[in-house]
This record gives C-alpha cells, structure tokens and sequence, in this order.
C-alpha cells in the first residue's frame, strides 16, 4: 500500500479549490428575474441543483446564479461554472459546455482551443479524469446550463 | 492497516474463501465488500452450477421430450422445490419464479389488488420502503383511484405502530411492508404488525429482500400472505426473484404476464391458463439463473441460516459501535432491532465524496438514497454512506472502513 | 452412422467447437441438437464472460460509486450499446432491456395500448404468432373491450396477405406479427406488411425472437414500430431479453413496472420517471445476463449474419428435401421462404413418440405444439415435429435425423 | 454405438401391446349417461383426453370409456385403465391410480401387493419407467381417474 500516491491522487480530485467553492459556493441562490432556468439531476447520487442565467438582449450572460444540493465535485463544478459563463455570449457559453463535458470525458485535453474564453479555473476540475464515477457530478451543472440555453425551462441529468 | 484480527465468526470465517470476488485489490488495496445490501457476491458454487449447466445440460424447459430438456427442467424444477423447503412455503406451487423482488411486488399490485381496488379503497405502508415496494402501489392506485396511506417512522428508524395500527382499518386492502430495511437495516416486529392487520382483513406483503440473506425465514410462521425476495441478495444470480403467496390466494388471481408456459390452452376464442405455479410464469424462465439460485440455497442452508444470522448480528453491534467511535460520525438509524445495514454520515462529507473516498482504499460502500427517498427526506439527508454486511465479512473490515473514514476527515480537514 | 460428409457451410463449420454444450454424448450417442428454436446453446466465450464477471466484477449497476459497482455499470451498459448497434436502433434510449421477448410483448401491450384501448378498437395479429404474441393481447383485450382479430394463413404457412390486408383499418391501433414463425418457419414479408399497416395508421410489434439468431437485423430498414426478441435464442443467456421501440412511442408511454431504477425521484405525493430507457427497467435487472447477451452479440458479428443466413438457408434447403425423402414424412409448413425451422410428421406416428425414439438415437428434437396451438389446429394436428437449425448445425446432423427416423419407422412399423 | 441394445430398450417401451392397445384402443368413446368424467391433459406434448366412468349404487364402476388423442404412452395406457378398473370398487379403482403412479415413478415396483386387484396387463407400462419424461404420458389416464372419482367434473394434469 503506497499511501502517499493514493493521497494525492485524491487530493489531485479534492483540490483545495474545489473544497472552497464547494463550501462556499459563488452565486448560490435563486435569481427571481431569470430568463432561462434548467434542472440538473444526477440520479445516482442524489445530486440536484437548478441553473438560473440572465442573458440580455445581446445574447449575453449578464448574470448566472444556481440552488440545490450535491456532492463537492457537483457543487464546487456548478460554482465554478458562475464564474465561468457570467459575461459570454450564449454562444460562448455553449461551446464551454461542450468543451468541459469533452475535457472531463476524455483521457487528453485537447478541446480548450476551439474559443476565446479563459477556462484556467476549470483545470481544478481535473482530477474527476480518474473518477469515471464522478464525471457525471462534474458535469451535471454544465447539462444544466446546456438545457438552459435550448429551452427555457426543462430538466437535464445526467444518466 | 488492519488494527484488530478476527475475534469472532471463526466457525464462518472460513466462508470468505468461497467467494472469488472477494479475493482481488481494488485500488492498491485488498477489496473490503460493504456493499452486500445492494448485492451480493456469489459462491464458487453457484458460479460453477451456472457455468456447468450452459456447458452440459442446457435447453428450454417444460416443453421438451429429449434429454437435455429433460434435464434442464429436472434442475430448474429441482430448485423450485429447493426453494419452496427453505421458506418453508406449504407447497411448490405457491413459488412463483420472478426476475426479483420489484417484479414479484408488480406482480401483487397488478394481479392481487388491480382487478379489485376502487376509489376509497386503500393500500398502506410505511415510511421505511424501498421504491419497490412504494412505486408499484402507486401506479396501481392511480389506475384504480385507491389510496396509498403511509405509516410514519421516528427518529431511530423504527416503524411507529402506533400510527401505523391507527391507520389499519377495513378500507386498507394490502399491507405492503418490508422485513428489513435496506437504508437503515430496522427489522420490523413483523409477528405483531401482521397480527394486527389480520384483525382488519388486511392482505399483508411482505417485502423480504433484505430478510432472506440474514436469517432464517418461515413464511407459514410469519403469518403473511405475500412474500417476496430477490436472488442476487441472497448469493445468487441477478434476474431471478421469488413470489412466495398463499395458494388460495394465487389461485384466485388473474395471471399477469401472457405467454408460452402459463396457458393450458390457447386458442383464438378461449384461453385456458395452467395450473400454479406456471400460470403467473409467462415465457422462457431465467433457467441457468434459478438453476444458480438453487445452489444458492444449497450453501446458505450448508452454512446455516442461524449461524449466519448470530455472525451478522455480532458483527452488525461491532460495525455500529466502532462507526460511533469515530469522530464526526453520526449514525442514522439506530432501531432497536436491525439487521446488516448501518447508514451513516461524517460530519458534513457529502456521502458520494465519502464513497469515492473509501473506494480509493478498497473499501466499497453504497452511497446515496438507496432506493429509499423518503426515508432520506424523512432524516432531512440527501442521502447516506452505508455499510452493509454478508455473510462473509468480518471484524477486520469493519476496521479497514474505519481506517478509511479517518483518511476522509484528514481530506476535508 | 452419417451418411454424408458436411459438404457446405465449411467457413462456419469450425463454429461448432465453440459451443461446449454440442460436444458430449446422449444415450450413447454424440448429441445431434436440433432444437435451437427453443433454446440455443452457448458459445464458451458467453458462458466464460457470464463466470468472469461474476469472479471479479460484479455489484449493483447505476447506483454505486465504488469501483465494482462503477465496472459492473460499464460492462452492463455497454451490453446495451452493443445491442443498439446490432439492430441498428437509432439511440441507446430505444433499447428497454426485458427478461426476454414474453415480457417485452406484455410490456406493449400494458403501456402502449392498455391506457389508449377501448371498446371497437381492434388488435391484429396472424394465425401464425407464438403464445408469446397472442396471450398479451387477448389480456389487454379483455381489460379494454377492444377486439382480437386474426389474419388466416394457408395451407404452405404463409399468412394470407389479402386476408391480413382486408382486416387492416382505422379501427386496428396495433398490428402483432412474428419475423419468423417458431412453428413453420415462416418468413413473413414485413416490408410490404409494414408499408400497408402504415397507410392505416397501425402500430407495428415484430415479434423477432426467431428473426434475430438467425439474419442481420435493421429496425429502421424494417420500418416497425417495436422489435422484441429474446436472448437465449440468439446464443446468450436465459432471463433476458430487448424490447426495442421507436423513442417518441416509449417516450409517451408510462412505466410498466414501479421500482427501483425506473424513477427518477420518489415522495409519497409525487414520483418522477426516469429517463428512456430506464423508465421501463425496474429493480436490480439481469446485470450477468445482459452482460453475458452483449458478448453473444459479439460472438455473432465475429461469425458475421451474413454468413449465418447463407449457411442457414442452404443447410434449412438440405433437411427439407432430405426430410421429405423419407418414405411417410409429410413437411408441415412450406413456405415461399423459410428460415431454420422444419416441423414434419412421420405416418401416424405421434409426434412425442417420434421425439423419444430420435433422443434414444441422440438426436434432439422438439415435438409438441410450439406454443403456437393456433397454428396446430389450422393443420389438424396434435403437434409436429420439429427440427430447427442453428449457426453450429451442419448436413451430418441431418443426415443423423434422418437415420434415426427410419428406427421410428421399424419400430412403428 | 451398441444398436441392438438400444433397439431393445425402444421396444421396451414400445412394446407390441403397446402398440397394439394405442392403435385400438378398446373402450374409446363417450359415455352418455356416466356419472363420473374427468379430463386429463398434458401441456407437454398435447396430449388430452376424457375418461367416463359409470358407478353403480354398489361403488362399483361398472362401465369405464374414453376419447382424446395423445401418444402411444398415453393412448394405450388409458386403453388399458378401461380394462382394469371396469368392475372394481371405486375403492379399488382408486387403489389402481395410486399403484400404477407409484410403479412407474418409482425405480422398483412395490406397490401391486396392496390389494387384490389382476394389475397383471400393466406390466406392459413397465419400460416407461426408463423414460422419466415420459412417465407423465402414462400416468395421465390414471389421474384422470383419480379426479374423476373424487368429482363429477374437473380437470387433471401431469403438470
Ligand atoms: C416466435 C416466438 N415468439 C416468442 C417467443 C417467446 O420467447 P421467450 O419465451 O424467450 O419469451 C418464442 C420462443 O419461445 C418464439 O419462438
Ligand atoms: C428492501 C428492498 N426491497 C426491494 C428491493 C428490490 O429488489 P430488486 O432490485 O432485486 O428487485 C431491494 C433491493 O434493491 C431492497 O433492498
């Protein structure tokens, strides 16, 4: 038993930052003049969250707030998102989905290119590469947002 | 890592070896199986009886003259009978052979209580259920107009009978309770509930998924009508399940599934179904799966149901009392009597992180709801860590999940 | 005692090996298995999958975040990818896992037509189907008021078309009809079939339990609406199944079964299904099983459909002519187009006598109705025999039937 | 491949009075004025048949018939019950049902010494017993028998 590796490896998915945003999550809360709103469910492990985003006239994310209850990755995933998205265009926002889900789902990070946006905080989202488990509850918040954006009203998962 | 050895289950210690699935590192670490209330693993044995049966003895049953469907239906008759023995139902025709637990509950809702529910009517059960025995009650009510009423539990996970005997009444038709509870391992006073319910006229099912792999079960001394339980719980294969009713009652229903096997006669005008149990077993069965679930019996019945309910209930106070012990653990349900689950929570750890956690030192856990919502709601939880035992574990992982929860303090120190 | 040397069918011949089961001897004699339509046997490589998976990788599916739960997850669901592409569904959402084709008919006929039948609607299905294909409606008949009619077949066992074809109008809401009929053999032309039904506005259910094992199957080319077959027959394990339907049908249709898996959320006033396809697979399903067909699946592409149709149709070719050589057999079932299945009678001999002397002889054959009694008495028989072919059969198993005949001629002579 | 002995064996089921009782079967037919009838049937293999019996105000069963179709087995053992009950006690004939199960179910043949009843012409039956799935063909007349006398109207089956 090699126990410093498997603390880091550990430690590599409970980064310190992901411990902070998931206790203290950014823009938690429900925005009551939201123009699209979506529903995450992760099934397995009960994870369950709401998305609310104000997008302006010019199709930007003005501003993004969200509500539920999960594990850290969820959570500290769906802050991080808030930060992430709140001024793109709903373009951008979009393709930051698509490129999170293909980060966390492949063995190579090859996507971040394909925009502008500045994704660095995402990299502490990382370490759910070695959890194939924990990939849904990394992405759950990003189904959300995803859903917002077609529709909205409606409900992802992420089964 | 291991801070005790074994101090008890000696006689059954030995068991572990049985299993093959127990014998591998997850993680860099030997694998510690908590997880047996989700299912369990399987003996050699009943691996082997699947295998050797595909290899040598494999063909459709019931309707064939040549030998190897001679055979195949001598093994899978063979294992009703076995299985009929060890409920100790009066009779083979009383066991329907299902795909589990959830199917045989259907199976009540839709035969039993389908065709003769209406409005004003009500099926009641408890706050403790799993989703199989709540969502088939409320599809059928739905469909008939009946009524779910739910009896509360209280703050340790124990039925509140007060409540539950208050709602028993002649408009309840179906009593659908469950002898063990799969979230918080409470063992229901089954002998007293169904006395009371008899009282009333209540058809009482009984949901024994989490009783027949602990303990010795008697359904004509339990006094239910319905009892119901799965084989991949009970060290057998997945997609087989048993319906044990009173043949009285079977007789009377109408079947649920139509097919090949459950008629006598079939014609375009006139349908004649068969005879019990064959008359609620449409289609080719899971014929190796049940062939595998007799052999199942075969070893829990070598090993001995008492010996294995006196080794749980032991190890069950130990793995409760050393989860008490450490810090920041709180125990959720703490029943009087509980049988081989233990949820729990560490201090403020989401129990999916705890899970993760835990899997990374070998040790498997269930976490989440466990098919049991409103039990969590109940609690105010969005779910719980569990550990739950089989007959096959001992006291050194209980001291491996132990040495892991101190891992996940430091973590989220 | 074989008469011939396998003449074709030499690129597959070397299949045979692959299947344990095949290689052993019956009452003194190798065994000659001639009843793949009742149940196939497996290939090693099925049942080794099955027994590996047990041995090291099993634990509950979709809920558990340890690593056996997490593989148990992965082989499971990929199972069901693999069954996706095999038939060439459209989505993964469209694959319902079922214990086998009987469940996935009832499933049907509860979810898609129970809540939407009523009286003066009409159900269609032919005089060829299996029990499997005719019980589910007359139950869901029964319980709507709506009516079974029933296309007639003629005297080779082909449906009549211009009969089938009349009965086709507004009023029919569902058409049930076999790929291949399990009695006759029967290949129906579903193409124009379909077509037709469309122009009526008829839902489609292909009962493929007899298409699948044996011909590259394409539920888009094919144009139905639902497609159910088994796994046992197409050389994977007992106790499973699919049903495959068109996404916006399931979409709209509610759960069958209420358990665990199936929901999505669960209170006591209100509970939310779960996603396609778990929507329609409550409880813990036949993980080992599932796992076992997706390597079946595997199996039949190495082999390739392709091939198995031309070996099968020259080999179904070769047991007619050589059947209906013998002095006193007449073929029952003559149609255009056949696939696998040859039912016969031998003078006046009963079918089940006829059965027993072939086992002597180790020749396996089914005799008795088929569950298609329908079709028994349309012929005015008690029950046929019946020889029916597999990817493994070759000319020499013919050859052997045919020998082992002449001793039921001697004896009944 | 040892042929003879397995002709042999054949013929042991098959044997001439087998073949005999199953192509005439004696008594076949209706009864119209039984006061006993039962039906028997076999899912296994179709076999079906209906055995009518008259009992005199004595408990004897004066007249015993049948009609169905089925095996060889089936045919020649119902064909041969009509010849062995016909005069016997209910009592007896009942004893019959329950000796010829017994004799063909179980590896020796002990039953016969518990009455006095000429089972002798059963002994044709002898070979099934090598033929376990056959056994339900043989005995189906018999259980026919044994509802008959215990009704006026039901059904048996070997099921
Ligand atoms: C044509 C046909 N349909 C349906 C079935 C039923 O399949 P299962 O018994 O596997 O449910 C069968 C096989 O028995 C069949 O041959
Ligand atoms: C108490 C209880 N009831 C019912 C079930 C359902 O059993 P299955 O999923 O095998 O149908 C389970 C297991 O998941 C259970 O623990």
């Amino acid at each position: 038993m090699n126990d410093t590796l498997q603390k880091d490896e550990l430690r590599e998915l409970y980064r310190e930052v992901i411990l902070d945003h998931a206790r203290k999550p950014r823009n938690f809360g429900r925005l009551d003049d939201a123009t699209h709103t979506a529903e995450g469910i992760n099934p397995l492990c009960g994870d369950k969250l709401r998305l609310y985003l104000i997008v302006d006239a010019e199709q930007t994310v003005v501003s993004v707030g969200f509500e539920g209850s999960g594990c850290a990755i969820s959570m500290a995933s769906a802050s991080l998102l808030t930060e992430t998205v709140t001024r793109l265009s709903v373009e951008d926002a979009d393709a930051c989905f698509r490129t999170v889900t293909q980060r966390l789902t492949q063995a190579n990070d090859g996507a971040s290119a394909t925009q502008e946006t500045d994704l660095s905080r995402l990299r502490a989202l990382d370490g759910v590469r070695e959890y194939p488990s924990r990939v849904k509850c990394a992405t759950l918040a990003w189904h959300a947002l995803h859903a917002a954006l077609k529709q909205s009203d409606s409900k992802a998962t992420t089964e | 890592m291991s801070q005790t050895q074994a101090t008890f289950g000696t006689g059954i210690a030995q068991c572990r070896s049985d299993f093959p699935a127990l014998d591998q590192d997850v993680n860099g670490h030997r694998l510690v199986y908590l997880d047996s209330a989700a299912s369990a693993q399987q003996p050699a044995a009943v691996i082997d009886a699947v295998a050797r049966y595909q290899r040598n003895d494999h063909a459709n049953v019931h309707r064939g003259v040549h030998t190897l469907s001679h055979r195949a239906t001598e093994l899978y008759e063979g294992a009703r009978d076995k299985l009929c023995a060890f409920i100790n139902a009066s009779n083979r025709a009383e066991i329907v052979l299902t795909s589990g637990t959830t199917e045989a509950v259907n199976l009540v809702a839709q035969s039993f209580c389908r065709p003769t529910l209406s409005a004003g009517d009500q099926i009641l059960i408890t706050g403790l259920e799993h989703h199989s025995n709540i969502v088939p009650w409320q599809l059928v009510c739905e469909q008939t107009g009946a009524e779910l009423i739910v009896a509360d539990i209280d703050d340790d996970g124990d039925v509140n009978l007060e409540h539950l005997f208050a709602l028993m009444s002649e408009r309840v038709k179906l009593l659908g309770i469950g002898h063990v509870s799969n979230a918080l391992g409470t063992i229901n006073p089954l002998a007293d509930i169904i006395a009371q319910a008899r009282q009333h006229g209540i058809a009482v099912l009984v949901d024994g998924a989490q009783g027949v792999p602990h303990m010795n079960i008697d359904v004509q001394a339990l006094g239910c009508d319905f009892y119901a339980f799965s084989g991949h719980k009970m060290f057998g294969p997945t997609g087989t399940g048993v319906l044990w009713g009173r043949e009285a009652l079977l007789e009377e229903m109408p079947p649920y599934q139509g097919g090949g096997d459950m008629i006598l006669e079939v014609s375009f005008d006139n349908t004649v179904f068969n005879e019990l149990p064959y008359k609620f077993e449409a289609g080719t069965p899971n014929i190796a799966g049940v062939i595998g679930l007799g052999t199942a019996v075969d070893y829990l019945l070598s090993v001995g149901m008492d010996s294995i309910y006196e080794h749980e209930k032991t190890l069950h106070a130990y793995l409760a009392s050393q989860l008490a012990s450490v810090d920041g653990v709180r125990l959720i349900g703490t029943a009087k009597h509980q049988a081989s689950v233990q949820s729990f929570m560490l201090n403020d750890i989401h129990p999916h992180d705890l899970g993760t956690i835990l899997d990374h030192q070998g040790v498997a856990i269930r976490t989440g709801h466990h098919c049991a919502m409103p039990v969590m709601k109940r609690f105010g939880l969005p779910g719980t860590a569990r550990a739950s035992l089989g007959l096959y574990n001992n006291s050194d992982d209980v001291d491996h999940l132990v040495a892991a929860l101190e891992k996940a303090r430091q973590i989220f120190a």
